[in-house]
């Protein structure tokens, strides 16, 4: 007879406030198989976890149901207790009397009568508990970091400094991501290449990092510990062991009018190329959408003038496959383009320009060496706009959410601006200026006051050519709101920060879920920021959300250490909420009919064919079996099994059955003795 | 006469519904409590006989609710779902069983306020259509 | 080819060309445009603050009254007409209870199911496929194309064009032979409604449209909406006052441009009741940098 | 019918196979299965238009495995039967020589799984008129009236499971309704009981059913359990274009989805 | 007590039928159900089928119903109480129209129902039972009553046995206590019986293929010929369908329904013919294929309730033989078994 101990938090008020917990308690005292039914103010704290420790042994309990909050909360705590006490762990479960209950609904009798409901529920489906043990699931110590932004770099270094393997991903031909693009960074004004190239460097120097670039990946299976990835290496048309990056190349090759992505369109560059000086690996990669060879059939002068016969234009892209066994996703994010703002002229007006293309018209590796020259005529502008919050905090647009770096990148190009053209004026537009991180705000007052940079609180309604001038007409909301009109030479738009195109199906290839903006969904916005739903993979960086560089650096960071965490055992123990298909006694040895509708329905393939033979060898019959180390415990072979022969531990027939007709059974023990 | 409070269940999935009702409870959203929530793994693992079972022992209505295609935990359990509450509600129509009291959904874990929505929605839908009489008639027949 | 045809307050008033040159066009094309049977005043701006059953029972009893002349199709050249009665559909059609509340007060079940088509979208589906070939004189002018605000807003209801870049005129005068000018101050307010009481104040938002248009080049200003063409041709003096500056560009009627291409007599098109006597002037074309043509198909957000 | 004597004898003398499971006579004009071991007792094989049972059902019995290797007479349904069957890999090509037999009553040949496949999809399903004007009359009842249609005809049911003895694809050796573990079905035949147990079997038969009507055939209180099979059979049909009994290869509705399959009720 | 016959004018059957509902009785008779004929509560002559040679299903639903509530039990503070229905409130009944075969039935019911244990459920419904037969006039292949010691005439069971004569009057002989008193409900009714009525010319002629006590001792030698039993069960699906319908097979199932609070327990109807009808716990089923479930179909029919309630456990009335999906015929299957020599 099952001896269950019942245990109701109050949550401080949480739930005391609308759930009367005594009579909770109380009543569940009179359900048949509870020997030990209390209630207490915090269960989760350590006195609580002690009343439970000590409930197991004094009254040797087989079974605890804590009725408090959210099992996605605390049920690892109350099990670890459980544990402790010497009670298997998956003899405990919580019921959620809280977030479903005392937090959803009124005081009154109802609600008490419902938190008894789901309490009763639990108690039953914890009658038909068995104890379960951790599955042993061996670890591939080997970390799958995808993307090359500074936050993968950050990642990479961790995991591979912690000794472990990793294999570094990056659809680009180099890595070092947006922050390569940045001339300076806020709020120190260090030179981004200088802060930034060291660690690209490191990274392609680590004997435990091996980088893959201008490569995507093709298909990521398995699990925690056990992923199997398949990456597909772009063909560069470049041999990279005999290629010494001399350049010689990308001079020779005359198809020089091509927009580079790295100048984010202001700047060109040829068919064979390498996105930056700094680049790492600084091999060049042959574009083959703009290359003559591969379009007439022609030219091939960069195969003629490479000394070491690097060229290789039959390359064909080949697939590498690795076992993983973690993955950090740290994609990174992009900002929104074109036609967005035909109000602004964006898209239309060669000097109505993004933070990205400031930012390659400010870095000396730029298109104009540092200078900030007007794409339209080159000259220097004398007087800039900056519009912040382009796109963002606009529910008309679509994007609600503040993109969070704008602000300071926008004062730090006025800062630059006016550094760079003395006499220049620079007005900023902006709604609120959000300067939380250390120093920022600081940054923000020496923009105003030493750097001369004029904000105007309104928003820019339009901007339109004029002239040769581009008027920008806004409204200054702190002098009465004022129309404003401004003749500009420039004007830097401060657009939204969105997700890679491309993220959503990436997401989708990786079985992480993601949010209505495409960025990827952490598994606890405040508990578990580096973690995705999906055991073993994990998240940093903007691909999560608009972040800078300090805050993304500190995510790579935590993702590291849980990487590194999870590879400091050899095995790593898992839940073992898994399927088992029944045995029994001869002469049936398994309800299983041997039909394996249910291996098609299993997404990881997790269901195999087992023979039962005789003593003497000939086949009884052939049934399932279920390989412990893939399947995830989702049950959709149990739901889809007709003889009920496959069943899920810890959600077994049984359990959510009794679950049902507890909860549609009032007993007398609800009416309150 | 007290106004008719139907009983409800919900049978919702883990990763997606649960949390999403849990962040109904943690933005305070309110909701009528007349549904009472039963966590499965995945909607997939959701077997077609326990909305018959939900019925017979007297519920007035049912919830099955879990992740948005493409959004489940384990890849494609609600998709299988999809198709068998397809096939199933179909049948139930056909034996006159009344599908109007079986509310299927979509609601993720970001989507607490959806999931209140749902919740009221499928208990007033209910309450307008009254006890599930036709249902717990054969019910008490089985002799209770 | 039958259409239903609202005409409103202005069309029958200050805006009687306006009428003229759209019923001269669509003949032109066609196109029979049948008066709605005993239509009343859409309310216009003014109901909607004074009550919001009024300003939807108004546009609602015209809908009805085209209900049950069996009208499919019912053009509205007058923008702030054409806006009443498509916001006031579509708010009836959401909303059922309000439908019924509504059906109520105008003692007839209307079921919305006529389609309310303003000047510019008559012309696109049932005029220029029709006239394509009998252009005679192509109205060759450097033209500003003015849209004002009710033909585009609300954006979520009306669905019609791009918000802040209309291009559906300007597709129209290139098909015509004209030359539409690239410019910013498509959807500027003129005033509107602040005509009579604050004339000044029209003078000045009216005048810095005229000024933008002139300093282009532009040979007239083409406009779709009645008060539009009040504001910018009838308030001239106020705005040549509030600019210091004398702008004798006239302001057209889409309609009326069209019907000059299609070599139909000024006098049908009404262009004498103009303020602003109709003459066209070369202005030096200044070498302002044009802005090329977005392509057509880009949608906004 | 004498190429069917003939063939099922040779079958027997070869040794190729060790049973002849076909049609013989039965009391009065009644029809029943026969198992013929022997080639002397070929001749009392016969086929006609009264031989509509789905031997097919046979092949998974023990006690006609026991046997040995059978040779199976099989008519439109049966092969549909043989190839669902085969799909749930409960026989496998060599297990079982097939006489199959055209409707026209000729004997086919056809000797493996693809060419059986190539006949069924060469065959149109005509359903009984009859029983197509009762589904359509069911299917036009409002939601009351079908309610109280389906109450009369399954309250007369009183389980004897006729209905899952003679279907084909119910070969399970322990039925769900015998699990008590938990009793997912409850045992006596009051009004609960019956609905569960025909909702149970209709859903288990989804995408399954090869449509052969002996369900209906074998109740001996004439309810018409083909209804609820055939409404399945054309949803599926109609919504994801399978149809059981048409290949070999797994192609199980409820196993398999298709990210776009349309639904109009799910929020 | 000695046996009196009377005459039944055609035309008073109605009144008869009136008068014992009028005195509160139920009455069931054979009724046309669609294409086939089924016991159903009758309360006027015309809806009876008297032209019926033997209904579906038999008529031991009266005696012994396919569910039958047993006890209920509810928890109350803790402390779990029983509750018996109660079995006063059982009506009194009348079957008319029944036939010899299924008449004799209830003899064979009430060995099994009053063997050691009295089974208060039955006996209280058997009380309440009157039996009106009617012999029969037509048989068909499927009958075999002759075989096994009754006959198309036989009185055993009834209470009252009309015997139509040409005349389309009935000869009712009455045989009981109750036929008396059912009988003595409408007096007029029951005339002095003419001269010469002769019954057995009135009655189907049912050839006999062998006796019961030849099958008694043939299948009891048989009982291991293993061949003879699986060969005929060969195509036995293993359904419910003849126990079913059989007005003699009386095996059932408890269930329990319900809560740990409250609930009921039920007796329903078994089979010996399902598979998992002998199946142990343990996984170990004495009776493993459907060849010695046919065999225990008939030895206990035939061999194990002659040997223990000395009475046998089969009518003749053929109703297996026309359910059967598989056209499993005992009548033909008794012969072939006589025939095999063991």
């Amino acid at each position: 007879m099952s001896r269950i101990g019942v245990f109701i938090c109050h949550c401080g008020e949480n739930i005391g406030a609308t759930v009367d917990c005594e009579r909770v308690a109380r009543a569940c005292a009179g359900i048949p198989g509870v020997v030990h039914s209390v209630d207490y103010k915090y269960m989760c704290s350590d006195p609580g976890q002690n009343m439970i420790k000590d409930a197991i042994r004094d009254h040797n309990l087989t079974g605890v149901v804590v009725g408090a909050c959210s099992p996605r909360m605390h049920e690892p705590t109350f099990r670890r207790a459980c544990e402790e006490a010497g009670l298997n762990p998956f003899l405990c479960e919580m019921a959620n009397i809280r977030e479903h209950c005392s937090w959803v609904h009124e005081k009154s009798e109802v609600t008490t009568e419902k938190a008894i409901d789901l309490v009763r529920v639990i108690v039953e489906k914890v009658r038909r508990n068995k104890p379960l043990f951790p599955i042993k699931v061996p670890v591939t110590k080997t970390a799958l970091v995808l993307g090359g932004g500074i936050a993968g770099i950050q990642a990479a270094l961790d995991i591979a400094n912690a000794g472990h393997k990793v294999i570094m991903v990056e659809r680009s031909p180099s890595i070092g991501g947006h922050m390569s693009q940045l001339s300076e960074t806020f709020p120190t004004l260090d030179c981004s290449q200088c802060i930034l190239t060291p660690r690209m460097v490191e990274v392609a120097r680590h004997p435990n990092i091996t980088l893959h670039t201008y490569s995507e990946i093709e298909s990521l299976d398995g699990f925690i510990g056990n992923f199997k990835v398949k990456i597909r290496k772009k063909a560069r048309s470049v041999d990279e062991k005999l290629c010494t990056g001399c350049g010689l190349c990308t001079q020779k090759c005359p198809t020089k009018k091509i927009p580079s992505e790295f100048d984010a369109g202001l700047g060109m560059r040829s068919a064979i190329y390498v996105p930056f000086p700094q680049a790492v690996p600084n091999k060049p990669v042959i574009d083959r959408l703009h290359c003559t060879f591969f379009l007439k059939g022609k030219c091939r002068l960069c195969e003629k003038v490479c000394p070491t016969q690097a060229i290789r234009f039959d390359q064909e892209d080949t697939i590498v496959e690795a076992d993983i066994g973690a993955v950090v996703l740290a994609t990174g994010f992009d900002i929104k383009h074109a036609d967005f703002f035909p109000e602004y002229g964006y898209g239309a007006y060669k000097d109505v320009i993004d933070g990205l293309q400031f930012e390659r018209l400010a870095s000396a590796s730029g298109p104009t060496l540092g200078e900030i020259r007007r794409p339209s005529d080159g000259r220097k502008p004398e007087t800039v706009v900056f519009i912040a919050c382009a796109g963002s905090r606009d529910p008309a647009k679509g994007i609600e959410y503040c993109s969070k770096i704008c602000c300071m990148y926008t004062a730090k190009h006025a800062m630059l601006y006016r550094h760079k053209v003395h006499g220049g004026k620079a007005y900023i537009f902006y709604m609120d200026i959000r300067a939380g991180g250390k120093m920022y705000e600081e940054f923000v007052r020496r923009a105003i006051e030493e750097d001369g940079v004029r904000y105007v609180r309104g928003r820019v309604s339009r901007v339109y050519e004029r002239e040769g001038k581009l008027i920008v007409q806004g409204a200054d909301t702190l002098l009465g709101a004022q129309p404003v009109e401004i003749e500009a030479d420039m004007v830097v738009l401060a657009t939204a920060a969105v997700a890679n195109d491309g993220a959503e199906e990436l997401a989708q290839k990786m079985h992480v879920s993601y949010d209505a903006y495409k960025f990827f969904a952490e598994a606890h916005p405040k508990l578990k920021p580096v973690e995705t739903n999906t055991a073993g993979i994990f998240l940093a960086g903007a691909c999560q959300a608009p972040k800078d560089i300090p805050e993304s650096v500190a995510q790579a960071s935590g993702a590291a250490a849980k990487v590194s965490a999870l590879f400091s055992q050899d095995e790593l123990t898992r839940e073992p909420v898994i399927a088992v298909v029944n045995r029994c006694a001869p002469p049936l040895y398994s309800t299983c009919v041997g039909c394996f509708l249910c291996q098609a329905a299993c997404p990881y393939q997790a269901i195999e064919k087992e023979e039962i033979r005789a003593r003497d060898g000939n086949l009884i019959k052939t049934v399932a079996k279920v390989n412990p180390g893939l399947c995830q415990g989702c049950g959709t072979c149990v739901a889809v099994c007709r003889t009920k022969a496959i069943d899920l531990q810890g959600f077994s027939n049984e359990q959510v059955f009794a679950e049902v007709m507890a909860l549609l059974n009032r007993s007398e023990a609800n009416a309150g003795i | 006469m007290p106004e008719f409070e139907p009983r409800i269940v919900a049978f919702v999935c883990n990763w997606c519904t649960y949390a999403g009702a849990d962040l109904t409870g943690t933005s305070r959203i309110k909701y009528s409590p007349n549904v009472e929530v039963i966590r499965f793994p995945c909607t997939g693992r959701i077997d077609f006989m326990l909305l018959l079972k939900a019925f017979a022992e007297g519920a007035d209505g049912i919830i099955v609710s879990g992740c948005h295609p493409n959004d489940c935990h384990y890849t494609s359990g609600n998709f299988h779902a999809r198709r068998r509450w397809i096939l199933f509600r179909g049948l139930l129509d056909f034996m006159g069983i009344d599908v109007r009291r079986v509310q299927f959904s979509w609601v993720s874990a970001a989507e607490g306020a959806k999931w209140a929505d749902v919740v009221n929605t499928t208990v007033e839908a209910v309450r307008k259509l009254g006890p599930y009489d036709n249902y717990r008639q054969i019910a008490r027949s089985g002799g209770v | 080819m039958k259409l239903g045809f609202y005409p409103g307050c202005s069309l029958e008033g200050s805006a009687r060309e306006y009428a003229e040159s759209v019923i001269a066009v669509a003949g032109e094309a066609g196109v029979d445009l049948e008066q709605v049977p005993d239509w009343n005043c859409c309310g216009a701006t003014a109901a909607h603050n004074m009550n919001r059953n009024l300003s939807l029972a108004l546009p609602a009893r015209i809908l009805a009254k085209a209900e049950a002349a069996g009208m499919k199709e019912i053009v509205v050249p007058c923008a702030a007409c054409y806006n009443r009665l498509s916001v006031t559909r579509h708010e009836l059609l959401e909303n059922e209870s309000l439908r019924r509340e509504i059906s109520a007060t105008i003692e007839y079940d209307l079921r919305c199911d006529a389609e309310i088509l303003n000047v510019l979208q008559m012309l696109d589906r049932h005029v220029m496929p029709a006239i394509g070939d009998k252009i005679r004189v192509p109205f060759a002018r450097r033209v500003a194309c003015y849209y004002g605000c009710l033909l585009v807003r609300p954006h979520k209801i009306l669905k019609f064009d791009r918000l802040e870049d209309p291009q559906s005129m300007d597709a129209i005068i290139r098909k015509i032979g004209g030359d539409p000018l690239d410019w910013a101050f498509k959807t500027e307010c003129c005033g509107a409604g602040l005509s009579v009481s604050a004339t000044p104040l029209v003078g000045k938002l009216s005048g810095r449209i005229l000024d933008d248009a002139s300093i282009r080049g532009a040979e007239a200003v083409i406009v779709a909406c009645p008060m539009c063409h009040s504001n910018l041709d009838m308030r001239r003096p106020h705005c040549d006052k509030a600019m210091k500056k004398h702008y004798t560009m006239p302001v057209l009627y889409i309609t009326q441009a069209i019907g000059l291409a299609l070599g139909i007599d000024p006098k049908t098109l009404g262009l004498h009741r103009h303020m602003v006597p109709v003459k066209f002037e070369k202005h030096p074309a200044d070498a302002a940098s044009a802005r090329p043509a977005p392509p057509d198909a880009v949608k906004e957000v | 019918m004498e190429e069917l004597r003939k063939r099922a004898g040779n079958l027997l003398e070869s040794g190729q196979v060790r049973v002849v499971i076909g049609y013989g006579e039965g009391t009065g004009k009644r029809v029943r299965a026969v198992f013929i071991q022997d080639a002397g007792q070929a001749d009392c094989l016969i086929f006609d238009e009264r031989c509509r049972q789905n031997l097919a059902l046979y092949l998974t019995r023990h006690e006609v495995k026991k046997l040995g290797k059978p040779a199976i007479v099989a008519s439109l349904p049966a092969l549909r039967a043989i190839l669902q069957l085969a799909g749930e890999c409960q026989i496998a090509e060599n297990d079982i020589v097939v006489l199959g037999i055209g409707e026209d009553g000729s004997m086919l040949d056809l000797p493996d799984f693809a060419a059986i496949e190539k006949h069924v999809a060469s065959t149109v399903r005509e359903p009984d008129p009859a029983e197509k004007a009762q589904f359509d009359l069911v299917l036009a009842m409002s939601l009351e009236e079908r309610w109280k249609y389906w109450q009369e005809q399954l309250s007369r049911c009183f389980k004897c499971y006729a209905c899952r003895q003679a279907c084909p694809m119910c070969y399970c050796s322990r039925c769900t309704v015998e699990c008590n573990q938990p009793q997912w079905i409850p045992v006596p035949s009051h009004d609960l009981g019956n609905l569960e147990w025909h909702v149970m079997r209709a859903m288990h038969l989804a995408g399954r059913c090869v449509d052969c009507g002996d369900c209906s055939r074998a109740c001996p209180l004439d309810i018409p359990l083909y209804l609820l099979n055939r409404f399945l059979i054309m949803d599926i049909e109609s919504r994801f274009n399978q149809r059981a009994g048409t290949t070999a290869a797994l192609d199980y509705a409820l196993s398999t989805f298709h990210p776009d399959d349309k639904d109009d009720f799910i929020r | 007590m000695e046996m009196e016959t009377r005459l039944l004018k055609k035309e008073a059957l109605a009144g008869l039928i009136e008068k014992i509902n009028a005195a509160g009785r139920k009455i069931y008779a054979p009724v046309r159900v669609g294409d086939r004929d089924e016991f159903r509560p009758v309360d006027s002559a015309s809806r009876i089928d008297l032209g019926c040679i033997q209904t579906t299903q038999s008529a031991k639903e009266v005696l012994f119903p396919r569910v039958e509530r047993i006890l209920s039990f509810s928890r109350r503070d803790g402390a779990m109480e029983t509750a018996d229905p109660d079995l006063s409130i059982l009506p009194e009944v009348v079957l008319f129209g029944l036939h010899p075969c299924d008449a004799a039935a209830i003899g064979s019911l009430r060995a099994i129902f009053t063997w050691d244990t009295q089974d208060a459920f039955f006996t209280a419904r058997l009380e309440r039972l009157a039996v009106i037969g009617l012999s029969c006039a037509e048989a068909d292949e499927y009958c075999f009553c002759t075989s096994v010691g009754l006959g198309p005439g036989a009185t055993d069971g009834s209470d009252i046995l009309l015997t139509r004569l040409a005349s389309g009057d009935f000869l009712a002989e009455i045989l009981t206590e109750k036929g008396r008193e059912l009988a003595a409900l409408s007096p007029g009714l029951f005339l002095s019986p003419p001269a010469g009525a002769d019954k057995s010319s009135a009655l189907a002629v049912v050839e006999a293929s062998f006796t019961r006590e030849q099958v008694r001792d043939r299948a009891k030698a048989g009982f291991d010929e293993d061949a003879l039993w699986d060969g005929q069960a060969l195509r036995c699906l293993g359904c419910g369908a003849c126990a079913y319908v059989c007005p003699t097979c009386a095996c059932f199932d408890i269930q329990d329904e319900g809560t740990t609070n409250r609930g009921v327990r039920l007796r329903c109807w078994d089979s010996c013919g399902f598979a998992a009808f002998t199946l142990h716990t343990s996984g170990h089923n004495p009776r493993e294929e459907q060849g010695p479930r046919w065999r225990q179909r008939i030895m206990h029919k035939f061999s194990y309730m002659p040997e223990r309630q000395n009475v046998f456990g089969c009518v003749g009335c053929g109703r297996c033989s026309r359910a059967c999906p598989v056209d499993m015929n005992i009548k033909e299957h008794l012969i072939a078994l006589l025939e095999a020599r063991s």
